[in-house]
């Protein structure tokens, strides 16, 4: 094998410490060293020429440059070989910059160290292969987890490019949680109004297949080919069958035996339903749980009034199979709730505030909807125990949130903007009505945010109380609310009519064991995991999944929408290529020495192991060994570290390498 | 089985009562006690208020004698005392700095983990289906608002029995009483404790506070298992009614009593009478003939 | 060998993504440490094979690093937590082994903490320095242990000869 | 200490709460900032009834119940003026009779801390009706063991 060296001056930024001419003097005296050089400037247009000609002239296998961080100069040196016609992996760096030069002030010392770091990487590039990028082909599709208005906006920016979406959502409906808003902030836009567009959009796309009341059961493959299988969960209303002229759920007897969710148990439905008048699709689902047909065979009230023969009792759920190059996953939050915990649960209840057994005592979802127009009480502000104008209420911000104590440490972002619009609500609606919201600090942080809070307090006299509520009691139908003025020093005691709780928001439920699914970290809270919290905040750290909206950490409607984006335009980018190229450094397992042990699987941050059969001759098996998909490696090496047997190695950084390196220490 | 007795201060002087019952309690539903020889005061309030070496000291030098004596376990009628057990096991057990500075202290190695039981807990491990075995006398028109007071189950963290805010097992015990239970607000709420003495104004509006809940929450007898919340609440009713004229009195019984109630006995063998307040109904109750 | 002057080797192992690029910031800071320790650069903490340490005793350093990114940072999502693992693992054989405990360090250094780079290398060459040169497992390797004169460097040869380039695995 | 984000819950909960002069929160929060002597001087940890109110709802787990006693402690060392000084007389009074009897003794409790107030005329309602129900001992209850007892304390006062 024949070496060329080029030691870089660096302008003097390592010449002036480390003696460059004597670094490429004794590396010269190295095996293998066919051709060594120090130079003022080896990045600039000369400098790369000098070591193209130099691999032309002494008909050079490999370099390695002593200069710069690898993170700075090595994608510019390997280049230059390529174009001089050396494998790009047949380079290697020897930082004498940034460790080297600029961190040591005597000569000798650096210089002598400097010759060291040569060493180790002329020892190391002897033992270099060639190493060639990995190319996937890529199908260009998309599947969408979640139908909220994360999802809703991804799957409509992704089709709207031209790719096929598929839609997933585990309710009946899309919509998510933005329907159920009455207002939103800082604009009081009626929630409903602005997002109803959107999913008729959704559903009259011709590039997205909607799948509702639907959920991901398995998820393999790679990206750019993952095949992803999705149940569908019975309807037992035939879908295609029905019009969505809403006769069975008139005529259902069953009326207040299950609490409607959508409303967020403040009304009954029927045991046929679709959550919401505005539903998409607009077909009912019945409840196996309640209806009557379930539990006597009688009944089927529902079958005889529909005239389209669409109920159909005897469905089953179904599994379907779609094969994607993305995903998109927009699964959302939903709110702690204060009620007393099992065992098991990462949370705490508030007994405090007790445990949810005061019937006035509601959360935000609860207040949104009931202040919806298309809620429950038709948007009048009522309490839910009796009915009756509550004439003072007091809203208590970051319950669940920032409680350590309760086990949430983190701010759900988005209560101080909803408590303060609720209040101003309740003050719009109920004009002789008391608001009083107890806080921590208000973080208002957004377009028109902190002016949408000031507004409360100055025109709507919404009273803030700097403090929390330790504790809430009954006493003839009213709550007392008692609190601590901390910037008063005083005790304040409500006794308000309702209370209002904006509770933590914490992850949809089955969100950690959906991440296990797709393969895709998650915080301590079931919160998913971006790539880099600064720089890649819509990718997970797995190759071709993407994240959007709520489900990441909370968010408010425009950071979802924003997320969602875009991810959407992480996938499209994708989608570019036909192929995908990526880097070659990925983990190989040398089949004859493997044991089968599978440690390896047990660490692989990425589920890249595989078991593959190993056959005779004669096609049957007779042993096991462990296959690494090099779509899905990431190259960390975790495995070879572990693996017994030594028979996984990490391409460019194999063990003979390094041992090379330290050989040569 | 057989249990550690540590009665505390309170039971053997404005307490006597608590003991009596107790006693008479266990000994029908066929628990036996073994007295730690020697007991003494756990320490209190004042230890823990202005010298914590001191509390962990005193604490657990019962602890210590309870141990020579080959218990296993101790129980401890009064809250507060079992408070200052429990945690002054905690700080030990959590800090070896204070355990090796008590145990130099008192020139002793704590070897054996022994359980410190509240009156509750001995009720809910052994007791209540033996109430129900024994029950006598028919309890159903007692409305109990049961007080659990602050050192019973605070704090949860380390008494792990019951919860803090919202706790249960009391009632679950006056159930098998057949008494009902009231659920109201102030199951708790502190009635001022330590301040009994020093600042009894504090204790009469707290205690005046705990009371009306229960009141009007429908209870017509309040039940407590701590010294301290039973002087507060029954003793200082006399001064409740000189600072609050329109109040009336409201009995407040020990869990024990009542459960002994329960068992048939009567009013003067559990101590009832030396009540400052009248328990009402104790004339209709002993008169209503026992029912099996 | 000169006591006095006996200046100790070290060998760091780093990873990609945290610490070889705090050292880069190190650098970029113009932050000065001792000339000893020098980074042999993997992907991932995880990777690092307690094998890799042996070998570096065994091969002349008289100490060893090992660092990642913090927990939870890690670029592979989980790496240094099996990093971890393995290292606390491999920290109480070293006695067995015959390798003083001192001799081999850890630390978390993330991208961002060039100083405290500085810092480690720093501290991790006074203790190795005031341990005194290792020879112990040196020793029992002599047959593959190359001595590369100290001085002058004129006259330092090739590290191997091509033929016993083969390591045993 | 630095675990306080003075949300004032503790204040919020406290059943003394109307009778201190400063808010429990205040009073970390004067610490937190270093103004010892203003905390040390409060009315509000002898205020304090113990009841662990505050620490069992603290959302950030910190045990104010328990930092309360600290700060007590410190004051009594510093020999800070008590405001609340009966509350400390109690205090010392009761210890007193575990010093010399292993046990409380009630009669001296009331005797010795109505000796040290001056204050003669409080519970007089309510002391003969516990004599007359055969609730208070005119005589101390001895423990057998004083001795270890006398030198518990005498070994955790003084040092430190």
């Amino acid at each position: 094998m024949k070496i060329g060296v080029f030691i870089c001056h660096c302008g003097e930024n390592i010449s002036s410490t480390v003696d460059c001419p004597r670094v490429a003097d004794v590396c010269r005296g190295y095996s293998g060293v066919e051709y060594s050089v120090d130079y003022k400037y080896m990045c600039s247009d000369p400098g790369q020429n000098l070591i193209k000609n130099a691999i032309h002239k002494y008909d050079l296998d490999a370099i390695v440059v002593g200069s710069c961080s690898p993170h700075m100069h090595e994608r510019t040196f390997r280049n230059a070989a390529v174009s001089a016609g050396i494998n790009p992996f047949m380079v290697e760096i020897a930082n004498l910059r940034e460790h080297c030069s600029w961190v040591h002030d005597d000569i000798e010392a650096s210089s002598r160290k400097a010759i060291e770091l040569m060493r180790m990487a002329i020892e190391k590039v002897k033992r270099d292969k060639p190493l060639t990028k990995i190319k996937v082909p890529v199908t260009k599709r998309v599947l969408v987890i979640g139908g909220g208005i994360a999802g809703i906006q991804a799957a409509l920016d992704t089709a709207n490019a031209g790719y096929e979406v598929v839609l997933v959502e585990k309710e009946p409906s899309i919509g998510g949680h933005m329907s159920q808003l009455s207002e939103t902030f800082p604009t009081l836009d009626c929630s409903q109004c602005i997002l109803t567009p959107r999913m008729v959009e959704v559903h009259q796309h011709p590039k997205i297949k909607l799948m509702t009341y639907s959920e991901v059961e398995r998820v393999e493959g790679f990206i750019g080919n993952f095949k992803v299988t999705i149940k569908k969960k019975a309807r037992h209303i035939n879908e295609d069958k029905c019009s969505g002229c809403g006769m069975c759920i008139t005529k259902c007897p069953i009326k207040k035996k299950a609490y409607n969710s959508f409303e967020e148990d403040l009304a009954f439905r029927p045991a046929v339903y679709v959550p919401f008048p505005q539903a998409i699709p607009n077909i009912p689902v019945i409840d196996e749980t309640v209806c009557t047909y379930y539990k006597t065979g009688k009944c089927g009230m529902c079958l005889k009034v529909c005239d389209r023969e669409a109920i159909d009792f005897a469905q089953k759920d179904t599994m379907h199979v779609a094969d994607v190059g993305a995903i998109i996953v927009a699964t959302g939050f939903k709110l702690y709730n204060i009620e007393k915990k099992s065992g098991d649960s990462k949370y705490k209840g508030y007994g405090e505030y007790g445990y949810g057994k005061y019937r006035d005592v509601i959360d935000g979802l609860q207040f949104e909807r009931i202040a919806s127009a298309s809620g429950p009480t038709s948007g009048e502000i009522k309490r839910p125990s009796d009915g009756r104008v509550p004439k003072k209420i007091a809203f208590i911000q970051c319950v669940g949130s920032r409680d350590d104590s309760k086990g949430i440490s983190y701010c759900s972002k988005i209560c101080c903007m909803y408590t303060a619009k609720q209040a101003m609500l309740y003050r719009h609606k109920v004009h002789d009505g008391e608001a009083y919201i107890f806080y921590m600090d208000i973080r208002a942080g957004g377009k028109m945010y902190e002016e949408f809070v000031r507004r409360a307090i100055e025109e709507d006299k919404v009273k803030y109380i700097r403090g929390r509520v330790s504790r809430i009691y009954e006493e003839d139908g009213k709550y007392i609310v008692k609190g601590e003025d901390t910037l008063a020093g005083m005790p304040v005691e409500i006794d308000a009519d309702m209370v209002v709780l904006a509770t933590a928001m914490i992850p949809q439920d089955g969100a950690e064991s959906l991440a296990r699914t797709i393969g895709i970290p998650y915080d301590k809270y079931g919160f998913f995991n971006e790539a880099h919290p600064k720089l890649r905040p819509v990718e997970s750290t797995t190759a071709g999944v993407f994240l959007a909206g709520a489900c990441q950490s909370p968010k408010d409607i425009p950071e979802s929408v924003s997320m969602a984006s875009a991810a959407a335009s992480k996938a499209i980018i994708l989608f570019a290529n036909d192929t995908l190229e990526r880097e070659p450094v990925v983990a190989k397992v040398n089949e004859d020495i493997c044991a089968g042990c599978f440690y390896c699987m047990k660490v692989c941050p990425y589920g890249a192991v595989e078991v593959k059969d190993v056959k005779d001759m004669n096609g049957i098996v007779y042993k096991e060994v462990a296959y690494i998909n090099q779509g899905v490696c990431q190259g960390c090496g975790t495995c070879t570290a572990t693996c017994l047997s030594k028979s996984i190695e990490l391409a460019g950084f194999n063990n003979e390498e390094i041992f090379a390196e330290i050989a040569a220490l | 089985m057989k249990y550690g007795y540590f009665p505390g201060c309170s039971l053997t002087s404005s307490a006597k009562e608590y003991d009596i019952s107790l006693r008479k309690v266990i000994d029908k539903l066929g628990i036996s006690f073994d007295e730690i020889n020697d007991w003494s005061c756990c320490g209190a309030t004042s230890a823990h208020v202005t010298n914590h070496k001191l509390s962990t000291a005193l604490a657990m030098r019962n602890i210590m004698l309870a141990e020579q004596q080959g218990l296993d376990n101790i129980i401890a009628p009064c809250a507060a005392c079992y408070n200052r057990l429990i945690i002054s096991q905690n700080e030990i057990g959590k800090h070896s700095g204070i355990r090796k500075e008590t145990e130099d202290l008192l020139s002793v190695k704590f070897k054996k983990d022994i359980k410190v039981f509240n009156i509750l807990e001995l009720f809910l491990k052994s007791g209540i289906n033996k109430i129900i075995e024994n029950r006598k006398r028919e309890l159903s028109e007692l409305k109990a608002a049961c007080y659990y007071g602050c050192l019973l189950v605070r704090p949860a963290a380390i008494t792990k029995f019951d919860d803090a805010e919202e706790p249960e097992s009391m009632e679950k015990i006056i159930e098998a009483t057949g008494a009902g239970a009231v659920d109201w607000n102030y199951k708790t709420e502190c009635c001022g404790a330590a301040h009994s003495i020093a600042r009894r104004d504090i204790v009469v509006d707290l205690s005046k506070k705990i009371l009306d809940d229960a009141i009007t929450h429908g209870a017509n007898v309040m039940v407590v298992a701590c010294p301290m919340c039973h002087t507060n609440l029954d003793m200082r009713q006399r001064a409740m009614k000189r600072k609050y004229p329109d109040h009336k009195e409201f009995p407040v019984l020990y869990l024990t009593e009542l459960i002994g109630l329960s068992l048939g006995m009567d009013e003067k063998e559990l101590g009832i009478d030396l009540h400052y307040t009248n328990f009402k109904y104790a004339d209709t109750l002993l008169n209503n003939s026992a029912k099996g | 060998m000169d006591k006095q002057n006996w200046e100790p080797k070290i060998a760091a192992f780093v990873c990609n993504w945290c610490t070889y690029t705090g050292a880069d910031l190190a650098g970029t800071s113009r932050l000065k440490y001792p000339a000893n320790c020098k980074l042999i650069r993997v992907m991932c903490s995880g990777s690092i094979d307690p094998v890799f340490i042996l070998k570096a005793f065994e091969r002349g350093a008289d100490g060893v690093l090992v660092s990642g990114c913090h927990p939870n940072d890690c670029h592979y999502n989980a790496g240094n937590f099996h990093a971890r693992r393995r290292w606390d693992f491999f920290h109480e054989l070293m006695d067995f082994i015959g390798i003083e405990k001192g001799r081999l360090q850890f630390s978390w250094i993330s991208a961002s903490e060039g100083k405290k780079f500085a810092d480690v290398i720093t501290k991790v060459t006074e203790d190795i320095k005031a341990m005194g040169p290792f020879t112990a497992y040196k020793k029992m390797n002599s047959e593959f242990t190359i001595d590369f004169p100290e001085e002058p460097f004129e006259i330092l040869k090739p590290v191997f000869q091509e033929n016993s380039d083969k390591e045993t695995v | 200490m630095s675990l306080c984000y003075q949300c004032g819950k503790c204040s919020a909960g406290c059943p003394v709460r109307y009778y201190m002069d400063i808010a429990p929160n205040k009073v970390v929060r004067l610490i937190q900032l270093g103004y010892y002597e203003e905390a040390l001087k409060s009315e509000t940890p002898w205020l304090c009834a113990g009841c662990l109110t505050c620490s069992v709802r603290c959302p950030k787990e910190f045990d104010l119940a328990k930092f309360m006693d600290a700060v007590r402690e410190i004051a009594i060392e510093k020999g800070v003026e008590v405001k609340q000084e009966n509350i400390l007389k109690f205090h010392k009074a009761f210890l007193d009779q575990i010093k010399n009897h292993g046990r409380s003794y009630e009669v001296g409790l009331v005797a010795e801390y109505k000796m040290k107030t001056l204050d003669l005329f409080q519970d007089v309602d309510s002391a003969p009706g516990m004599f007359l129900k055969g609730k208070l001992d005119l005589l101390p209850h001895n423990i057998k063991n004083r001795k270890e007892i006398k030198s518990i304390f005498k070994k955790t006062s003084g040092k430190k």
